[in-house]
């Protein structure tokens, strides 16, 4: 159970820009196991989709993997010919987007953009019989009918189960599935997710979840990775997280998750996230963070074991369990500009 | 006169004999190989077909409407004449008619036809046609009717024997009767034709036949099979090309796509003739470049100043910049090749002290400011009309160009609303009497349009046309040449020859000096 | 000021403010180089454009003359710098009208729609169903060689051009919110048309603008080719290449040099095309 | 047949137009100052002689009479006789609306054959070197007169290197296609530049659009990426404007026609225009006329299939 299928090691994004070079990605490492389900959380521009789209070599020009290693059933997909890392792709590691209105070819029908996903040298009937299949697997009713259709066609709960069945068509062993209910209707978003975990046990694949939502998280998935500022900032099982976060900024990410509990007052994390391009040399939250000392702006700071399997990025993990010695940093603070 | 058929037929006959000869060492290979097959005519070694590019193309081939020269130019292979004018412009030679008789009072001429000549359709030549065809072109309305003004009564004696007598004794009657309009066409032709039937499908006697026409494109001809001349013509087959573009038409000789061009510019002459593959030929030609100007307007009605306006304009330079050096400056109205040319006139010799002169004596005020009427788009109107500016405002006139396509310029200029017009002659006799009268005598075209009238020059060309002497009729037209220099009612630039460009294996081609091609001795090498 | 979720695009060009385009730049340079040494012709070469020198006919490029001569012996140079003058004010002043009048017919007949929309499309259409050339040349024809006349041929057919595109443009605008917002403030709707739909919807013919001098300039060119330029002898570079191709095996030059400096005027307003258009798209964003 | 009602109805929105276009042709070449029959006769002509020409051909008739005779005849689908030639004008038409037909088609296939690779490389090396050379190589036909780049390709081509005939269009396809590849190549310069551009920066779209993405995600292999995602998709965009492009061509066909002597529509109607062969001029106007009509009309129709979000209507 605990074979690892894929190990990211000190992975680095850059994406030059007339402003200097935005280092989306730095040096993240984390492993995901065989049919684990695991989950990339963090907001927007924390780096999450970079890796995942660094995973499957998908970052546009003019950006670039700039170090470290992805390596995939033994194979590391950075140093792979692209011609193999195709290979691989689809069969091996498949990635799906957030919106599947923008992901699906608006002039290829639903069964065009299955059939060409299938292995060559099928014949026609067989893959399309296949397509149907794949159709009924995700849940879409009256399939048949469904493959004429191009995606303006469908509606936004059709199209992200048509991007699954498009996805899983040559059943791959890993799913990297980037905020996949992110663009849905809420009430649309538990189906997508209940179905997505389901078709994973199915499969018996592995799964990436790259959300913001740690709602989302809490009850599907096996551990959680934190990501911040292009940094992996806290990495655990689930329950651990939830129940003993050893990160400021996880702390305030479960803060402001909405809740049943209608006592709880929603905490937000003040301040602007930080400016990509130039960093110091000190823990990138620090200006946010309650906790910050002199010390977190001064050195570089590690990911450190800080309980089994449990890994953070933060010196003051100790006192993190008492109130913060001060407010978090004040409204409109320290940008990172 | 005399000399030129005679040494034409010389070479004629070698042609033929050795024509001949291959023409059976062919039948023979050839036989040999297809029994039962039709030879070619075609000798060995030589194209089946000649390929001709022109700058302008055909329209319309009725001999009797038509004022064009590609039109002209192909009458010339698809007809014939009673009498034809030889290659150098300046004399007759016969064509239909073998031999031809005045009466002692000058008022009947009598044309003894050869027996042998057929149509391309079969049929023999004979005197009904002739007449039928002068008939229809004396009293057809056109341009050419003066070809024929003439002739009173057109009769056949007998049916190889033609007798015209005319209203008057006519001293450029050989030459009239040589005018392409009078092409001899069957008379069953003229009968039965519908309006623009001859014009599309025109029948004729001459060593070419049309068969295919794709107008606007190309003219297709084949050797008529019935020409009284065995052996000729030379070749097969002869596609008159359309190709309007200089360049276009310059490359497609020097590719070999065409075996020969006519027209090209003078500017190339020179490095066309450095083409080791080419022959550039410049051919006497009659010519002549000249300025109309409206002597109803003041100040052109000015003698003193058209006179200045002629001195003023340097016309080495002209030649030069427009001609590239292959011109001669104008020294009389006439062209040099046409007879009764007076060689030591000087004409009006550059000379600025003498304009500004002149234009003082004038007493026009400066500057004058003039129009330039002429064709946009001609390679020799542009630069001439150019140069002319720089020149003339060196006397103190203004001159402001104004081109305008050929149509437009044209009616402009025959409804006289012009001031100066850059245009040009070419004879199509070998006389100087069609000029003449069209130039400089008022009932003609009103002098070129220019609108001169003179009594003096009237009595001139009158008795021009009738003066049968010819030493005296030689001095009248000399009297005529100094008085259009001093009266100065149009301003004559330059002489320009015809250019060709030809392929050095194409030979015997013969450019006749009032412009068509004579195919007929016409042979391609591979 | 707290959100949630912060956003940041990773993506170039964060800075929000229009950057000077390279292009722009390189463009502009040129631009003034040419506006510079055609202004400053008469001080940049001592000879006269319509100077003839019968003594110095067809002379290479050399010392005395950078450009060679032409079959007149006039100095190529001069006539292409004197040229400039001339080709740039016809290429600037055929688009310009045409451009000014297209937009507002445009921009009526998209935003009135209705009969409005009827005649003035219908009009498009009967110009648009004659090739351009070919209407050019039988308007030319018409009035006569000629800059003016030209000028009055080009941008009478060149301006349908930028009315379709503004036209489209406006329907597009004019179902945005910040219309109707105008119209709820009770705003005039020539003022919201002029004031507010225009100027957002004239984007596409200020890029098409650039390219369309440079069609002008080509037009011009053709038109001399067929013989219906401007009036000789005027130095316009569409004249001297066609008068001078018949001199391009023993005088390249004469067509030549006009021909490279309509190449550069061509690229230099296709540089500045780009670089309006990439200012324009920044600013819509 | 749902189509065909659309084409219907369209091909009756456009007749009123192609109406107008007659009579806006119709007078300004009667407004044209010169006529056919000086044209024709020549300087030296007689004024009788013009007259009668006049007459022989109705033009001595008020401007409205000659129209509604020129509209009874077209209907009949009698379109006049060229005046020049004396032929009717459907007797000369079909063989030049072949050699133009053909020179434009031909063009546009190069210029997409040329334009397709040449946007790829720009695209897929955006900013860098070949992207810029592609860029600066293109500007160079866009910024110089067709006329000239022909002679330049007649000279290098047809002369020096003798590779390809010079002149005239010649008989059968193969013919054809050599004798026509210099005036075609010359024709697709500008439509190569304005299209390689247009098509650069729409592949530079549709690249980096996330399907192209999920595309290669769910391991489709280049080829299959380039051809069936990305090219598909930028060439979209691209059919308006061949649309538009082909009634320039047309234009533009009529200054290569002359440079390469082609016997071809554009020539044919600038020298009526010259000679003021008012029916050819007539004739031809409408033609092309009909010709746009039908591109236009053309491109509305074949839109929809390849994008199915865009419905006809």
């Amino acid at each position: 159970m605990n074979e690892p299928i894929l190990t990211v090691d000190n992975l680095r994004v850059e994406i030059p820009t007339r402003r200097g070079v935005v280092h989306a990605v730095r040096g993240v490492s984390f492993t995901v196991n065989r049919g684990e389900t695991f989950a990339l959380v963090g907001e927007s521009g924390s780096g999450k989709t970079m890796t995942c789209r660094a995973i499957v070599g998908l970052i546009h020009p003019p950006g670039k993997i700039a170090g470290g290693s992805v390596v995939f059933q033994g194979q590391d997909l950075v140093r792979l010919p692209v011609r193999d890392l195709e290979r691989v792709r689809g069969s091996g590691v498949v990635m799906v987007f957030q919106d599947p209105m923008t992901a699906l070819n608006p002039v290829l029908t639903v069964e065009q953009q299955i059939t060409e996903t299938l292995s060559r040298g099928e014949p026609p009937l067989f893959q399309r019989d296949r397509a149907i299949e794949l159709l009924r697997q995700v849940g879409i009713p009256d399939p048949e009918r469904r493959l004429g259709s191009y995606a303006h066609q469908l509606s936004g709960g059709q199209r992200q189960r048509v991007m699954l069945a498009i996805a899983l068509a040559r059943q791959p062993a890993l799913l990297l599935a980037d905020e996949p209910t992110t663009a849905l209707d809420v009430t649309i978003q538990a189906q997508i997710l209940r179905l997505m975990l389901t078709l994973q046990k199915e499969f018996g694949m592995a799964l990436i979840l790259v959300t913001h939502d740690l709602g989302v998280v809490y009850q599907s998935v096996d551990r959680v990775a934190v990501m911040y500022a292009g940094q992996i900032v806290e990495l655990a099982a689930t329950a651990e997280l939830f129940a003993r976060p050893r990160h400021p900024y996880t702390i305030g990410l479960i803060g402001s998750v909405p809740s049943a509990d209608r006592n709880r007052l929603l905490t937000p994390i003040f301040g602007m996230p930080p400016d990509m391009i130039d960093f110091g040399r000190g823990c990138p939250f620090a200006p946010r963070c309650a906790w910050a000392t002199e010390e977190c702006v001064d050195r570089e700071i590690p990911l450190a074991a800080v309980g089994a399997e449990h890994w953070s990025r933060c010196i003051h993990v100790d006192r993190l369990d008492s109130a913060p010695p001060r407010p978090a940093a004040s409204p409109g603070g320290v940008s990172g500009g | 006169m005399q000399n030129s058929p005679v040494r034409l037929q010389t070479t004629r006959g070698v042609g033929s004999l050795r024509n001949a000869r291959m023409l059976f060492a062919l039948m023979i290979a050839v036989g040999l190989m297809f029994a039962g097959l039709a030879p070619s005519s075609a000798a060995p070694g030589m194209k089946k077909v000649i390929k001709f590019g022109v700058n302008r193309a055909a329209d319309d081939l009725d001999p009797i409407t038509q004022d064009a020269n590609p039109n002209i130019w192909a009458f010339t292979q698809i007809y014939q004449f009673l009498v034809k004018v030889n290659v150098k412009g300046n004399g007759f030679e016969p064509d239909l008619a073998e031999r031809w008789t005045t009466s002692p009072d000058g008022k009947t001429w009598t044309f003894f036809l050869r027996k042998n000549a057929r149509f391309s359709t079969g049929d023999t030549v004979k005197a009904n046609d002739v007449v039928a065809s002068l008939k229809r072109a004396r009293d057809t309305k056109g341009p050419w009717q003066w070809g024929l003004e003439a002739a009173q009564d057109i009769k056949a004696a007998d049916d190889f024997t033609v007798a015209i007598t005319l209203k008057e004794p006519w001293a450029p009657f050989l030459a009239d009767i040589s005018l392409f309009s009078n092409a001899i066409i069957p008379e069953k032709v003229i009968k039965n034709a519908k309006p623009g039937d001859i014009s599309n499908k025109p029948v004729g006697s001459g060593p070419f036949m049309l068969v295919e026409w794709k107008k606007g494109e190309e003219l297709v001809l084949k050797a008529n099979p019935y020409y009284y001349e065995k052996g000729y013509p030379k070749t097969q087959e002869l596609r008159i090309k359309y190709i309007p573009d200089d360049n276009a038409r310059i490359i497609a000789v020097q590719s070999g796509d065409v075996d020969g061009i006519d027209y090209p510019p003078f500017s190339r002459m020179a490095e066309l003739g450095r083409d080791p593959k080419l022959e550039a030929q410049l051919n006497p030609s009659t010519a002549v470049s000249h300025l109309s100007l409206n002597n109803r307007l003041s100040p052109l009605n000015e003698v003193k100043f058209r006179q200045a306006l002629a001195y003023a304009i340097d016309r080495a330079a002209l030649v030069k910049a427009v001609c590239f050096g292959v011109c001669t400056p104008a020294t009389t109205f006439l062209p040099m090749t046409t007879p009764m040319f007076n060689a030591s006139s000087k004409g009006y010799p550059y000379d600025l002290a003498k304009a500004k002169q002149l234009m003082q004596e004038s007493g026009i005020p400066t500057p004058v400011n003039l129009k330039l009427l002429f064709w946009a788009n001609n390679a020799v109107h542009t630069p001439t009309a150019v140069a002319l500016k720089a020149m003339w405002a060196k006397i103190g006139v203004n001159l402001d160009l104004e081109p305008l396509d050929r149509a437009a310029a044209t009616t402009k200029y025959r409804a006289n609303n012009f001031q100066v017009y850059i245009t040009g002659w070419t004879n199509d006799i070998p006389d100087p009497s069609q000029l003449a009268a069209y130039e400089l005598g008022f009932t003609e075209s009103q002098s070129y349009h220019s609108g001169y009238q003179s009594k003096e020059m009237d009595t001139l060309l009158a008795r021009g046309l009738r003066e049968m002497n010819p030493e005296k009729r030689r001095q009248i037209y000399y009297d005529v040449q100094d008085l259009a220099l001093k009266d100065s009612p149009l301003i004559w630039l330059y002489y320009s020859p015809y250019t060709i460009a030809i392929n050095k294996k194409m030979k015997g081609l013969v450019q006749l000096a009032t412009g068509p091609w004579i195919f007929r001795n016409v042979t391609v090498s591979e | 000021m707290s959100t949630l979720v912060q956003e940041q695009r990773i993506v170039a060009d964060t800075g929000g403010r229009p950057r000077l385009h390279p292009a722009m730049v390189i463009g502009g340079l040129m631009l003034l180089v040419i506006v510079g040494a055609s202004l400053l012709a008469p001080v940049l070469t001592s000879y006269d454009p319509d100077g003839q020198d019968f003594d110095q006919i067809l002379l290479a490029p050399g010392a005395r003359h950078l450009f060679g001569t032409d079959n007149f012996g006039r100095d190529v140079l001069t006539r292409v710098l004197y040229g400039a003058r001339i080709d740039l004010r016809i290429g600037i002043l055929a688009v310009v009208f045409p451009f000014l009048f297209g937009s507002l017919v445009g921009s009526a007949a998209g935003y009135f729609g209705g009969w409005v929309d009827t005649i003035v499309m219908r009009t498009v259409d009967v110009i648009t169903a004659v090739p351009f050339l070919v209407l050019v040349i039988a308007i030319v024809a018409f009035l006569g060689p000629g800059e003016v006349n030209i000028l009055l041929a080009i941008g009478s057919v060149g301006w349908v051009t930028y009315s379709r595109l503004v036209r489209g443009e406006v329907l597009r605008e004019k179902n945005l919110e910040y219309v109707a917002a105008a119209r709820a403030l009770g705003f005039h709707r020539w003022r919201i048309l002029l004031g507010h739909v225009l100027p957002n919807a004239v984007a596409p013919a200020i890029i098409f603008l650039a390219s369309d001098v440079v069609l002008v300039i080509l037009t011009t060119a053709s038109l001399g080719f067929l013989g219906l330029g401007v009036r000789p002898p005027s130095p316009e570079w569409g004249m001297m290449i066609s008068e001078g191709r018949e001199f391009l095996s023993n005088g390249w030059w004469v067509a030549t040099m006009p021909g490279f400096a309509c190449m550069y005027t061509g690229l230099m307003f296709i540089l500045l095309g780009d670089g309006i258009a990439d200012l324009l798209r920044v600013k819509g964003q | 047949m749902h189509l065909l009602n659309y084409a219907i109805r369209r091909i009756g929105q456009t007749l009123p137009v192609a109406l107008l276009v007659t009579v806006l042709i119709f007078m300004l070449i009667k407004l044209l100052p010169g006529d056919p029959a000086t044209a024709i006769l020549g300087e030296r002509a007689s004024d009788e002689a013009v007259r009668d020409l006049y007459r022989q051909w109705g033009l001595d008739r008020p401007l409205w009479q000659q129209y509604v005779m020129y509209m009874r005849n077209l209907v009949t689908g009698d379109l006049g006789q060229s005046l020049r030639y004396r032929t009717p004008v459907t007797e000369l038409l079909p063989r030049r609306l072949g050699v133009t037909l053909f020179l434009v088609t031909y063009s546009i296939a190069l210029s997409i054959a040329l334009a397709v690779p040449l946007a790829v490389i720009a695209a897929t090396h955006r900013d860098r070197w070949p992207d810029i050379l592609v860029r600066a190589l293109i500007t160079v036909p866009l910024a110089s007169p067709a006329f000239w780049l022909g002679i330049l390709f007649l000279i290098v081509f047809a002369l020096k290197l003798g590779w390809l005939p010079a002149a005239g269009y010649g008989e059968g396809f193969t013919d054809h296609l050599r004798h026509l590849f210099l005036p075609a190549l010359t024709l697709a310069q500008a439509f190569t530049a304005v299209l390689t551009r247009n098509l650069r920066s729409s592949l530079i779209d549709v690249q980096t659009t996330t399907y192209v993405d999920f595309a290669r995600a769910k391991g489709l292999d280049r080829q299959a990426v380039l051809f069936r995602h990305i090219l598909r998709a930028a060439l979209l965009p691209i059919v308006t404007l061949i649309g538009v492009r082909i009634s320039f061509a047309i234009g533009g066909s009529v200054v290569i026609e002359t440079v390469f002597a082609l016997p071809g529509l554009g020539s044919w109607m600038v020298e009526s225009i010259l000679s003021r062969d008012y029916m050819v001029v007539q004739s031809l106007t409408l033609a092309f006329a009909f010709g746009a009509m039908l591109i236009n009309l053309a491109t509305d129709l074949v839109y929809p299939l390849l994008d199915p979000r865009v419905r006809v209507g």
